[in-house]
């Protein structure tokens, strides 16, 4: 699994630098969440800009880091959902659960 | 492609590598039913996730042990009817005791057989001697 | 993908309204080897061809009247090596007695097996009790 | 198949609106080229820029064409060829048969 980590002290941003989240990826999203949730960090943005498929259990991995964030009173903000990727949200309900904003740049964050 | 009829069989390694390429095969079909009057690119998208959803679950719950662990899709169009199967030899398991209500927001898991009711008009599962299929139909209108 | 193993067995109705399909499904699995460090783009332009070339054959030549009309495609990597399979049922016919230069300019067939032979490092076709079976493999590198 | 025939007294244009020319529509192709010709027309422009892949029989499609054509006295022009099918004909050496340009515009009508 590609993905970039930009870490201040602010906020952590995972870019998925994958075209497509499905069952034979979704295990190893599923520990780079948990990892950069480990380290601490008090608002992670997952951007998905570089998605264009996400499965059922790709959205169980970004469910299990949401939990985890919660646990640990962590904000968790996704950002950068494509067409298909919003509408696999839509159609599973999800976007009422996940917070999601546009872009990296929208999410304030102090709110 | 011609009209009304139109099969694909197909059998790969079951492992979850081939979920792509047996998703884009999905969308490859979808692509080519020239007098699909719909948005195209939305039945092609749909059938990459079921295709994905189904064959993801032959993978995860339906491998058998003995058998060579291969996964067989075939998609077939007859009229105005797109058949989807996805065979698998495992144990199976009583499509109607799950419930057909999307999952609890929280649930990590799932959500798949919800995806494929939801996108295709009926989902089925049934044993047989040869093994289990889940068998999806949609109306191509 | 897998670095070194990849298979795919395929099925299809022997009618050349197919061929487009197995085409691009050819184009989807050379995108997909992740390994290749060659021109993807152009791999995957080469075996749309040559898959079309083939399976146009087992078509137009390699159908018998007995058997239900399919034509069987696999296509598998392994290790390095690229190896693509397609079976017919037909009369079959002698491969090394067909010339390998280009044919006369003005002939009107006999290019699809000049073009597999210049695509491929290798092609051989032998008969088996089961069918026929035209063989390309291609290194990559 | 889809084509598109533009005539005028000096010459013919059929416009080709397959994105791929095989044996499923090769024989129509051949056809195609048959009647435009018989139609009489001094000078046969084929315009190939929808087409994205042909293959051996899209190739003798097109041959026949231009024989007739020869027969006929008539000149038979390609034009418009993607880069895909440009190296179809230079795989089969066909590129030095045909009179080919890069555009319908390109071809000088009395030369
Ligand atoms: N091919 C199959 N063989 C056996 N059990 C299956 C199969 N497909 C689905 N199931 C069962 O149905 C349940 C629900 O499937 P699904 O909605 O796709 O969610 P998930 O696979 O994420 O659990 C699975 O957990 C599994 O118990
Ligand atoms: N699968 C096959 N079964 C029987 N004969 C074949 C098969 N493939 C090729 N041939 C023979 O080889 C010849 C050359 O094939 P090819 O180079 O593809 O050109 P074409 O098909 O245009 O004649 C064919 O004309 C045919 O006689």
């Amino acid at each position: 699994m590609n993905v970039e980590i930009d870490q201040s002290d602010a906020r952590s941003v995972l870019r998925l630098n994958e075209e497509r989240i499905d069952a034979h990826n979704a295990g190893e999203l599923k520990n780079s969440l948990l990892n950069a949730l480990e380290d601490g960090c008090r608002l992670l943005i997952v951007d998905l800009a570089a998605v264009h498929f996400i499965d059922s259990s790709g959205l169980g991995a970004l469910l299990s880091g949401y939990k985890n964030a919660n646990l640990r009173q962590a904000r968790f903000v996704l950002t950068g959902l494509q067409a298909r990727v919003r509408s696999m949200f839509e159609l599973t309900r999800l976007h009422r659960v996940f917070e999601i904003a546009e872009h990296v740049g929208d999410v304030v964050v102090n709110p | 492609m011609h009209k009304n009829r139109f099969t694909l069989d197909l059998r790969v390694p079951g492992r979850t590598e081939y979920l792509s390429l047996v998703g884009s095969i999905a969308e490859c079909v979808a692509q080519r039913l020239d007098h699909y009057r719909g948005d195209r690119e939305a039945l092609a998208f749909h059938l990459n996730v079921v295709v994905t959803e189904a064959v993801g679950n032959a993978i995860r719950h339906g491998l058998s042990e003995h058998q060579q662990s291969r996964v067989r899709l075939c998609i077939e169009v007859r009229g105005d009817e797109l058949i989807i199967e996805v065979h698998d030899r495992g144990q199976g398991f009583d499509l109607c005791s799950l419930s057909e209500a999307c999952p609890d927001d929280l649930d990590e898991g799932g959500r798949g057989l919800f995806l494929m009711r939801s996108l295709m008009d009926s989902v089925s599962y049934r044993r047989t001697r040869a093994g289990n299929v889940l068998e999806m139909r949609k109306r191509l209108r």
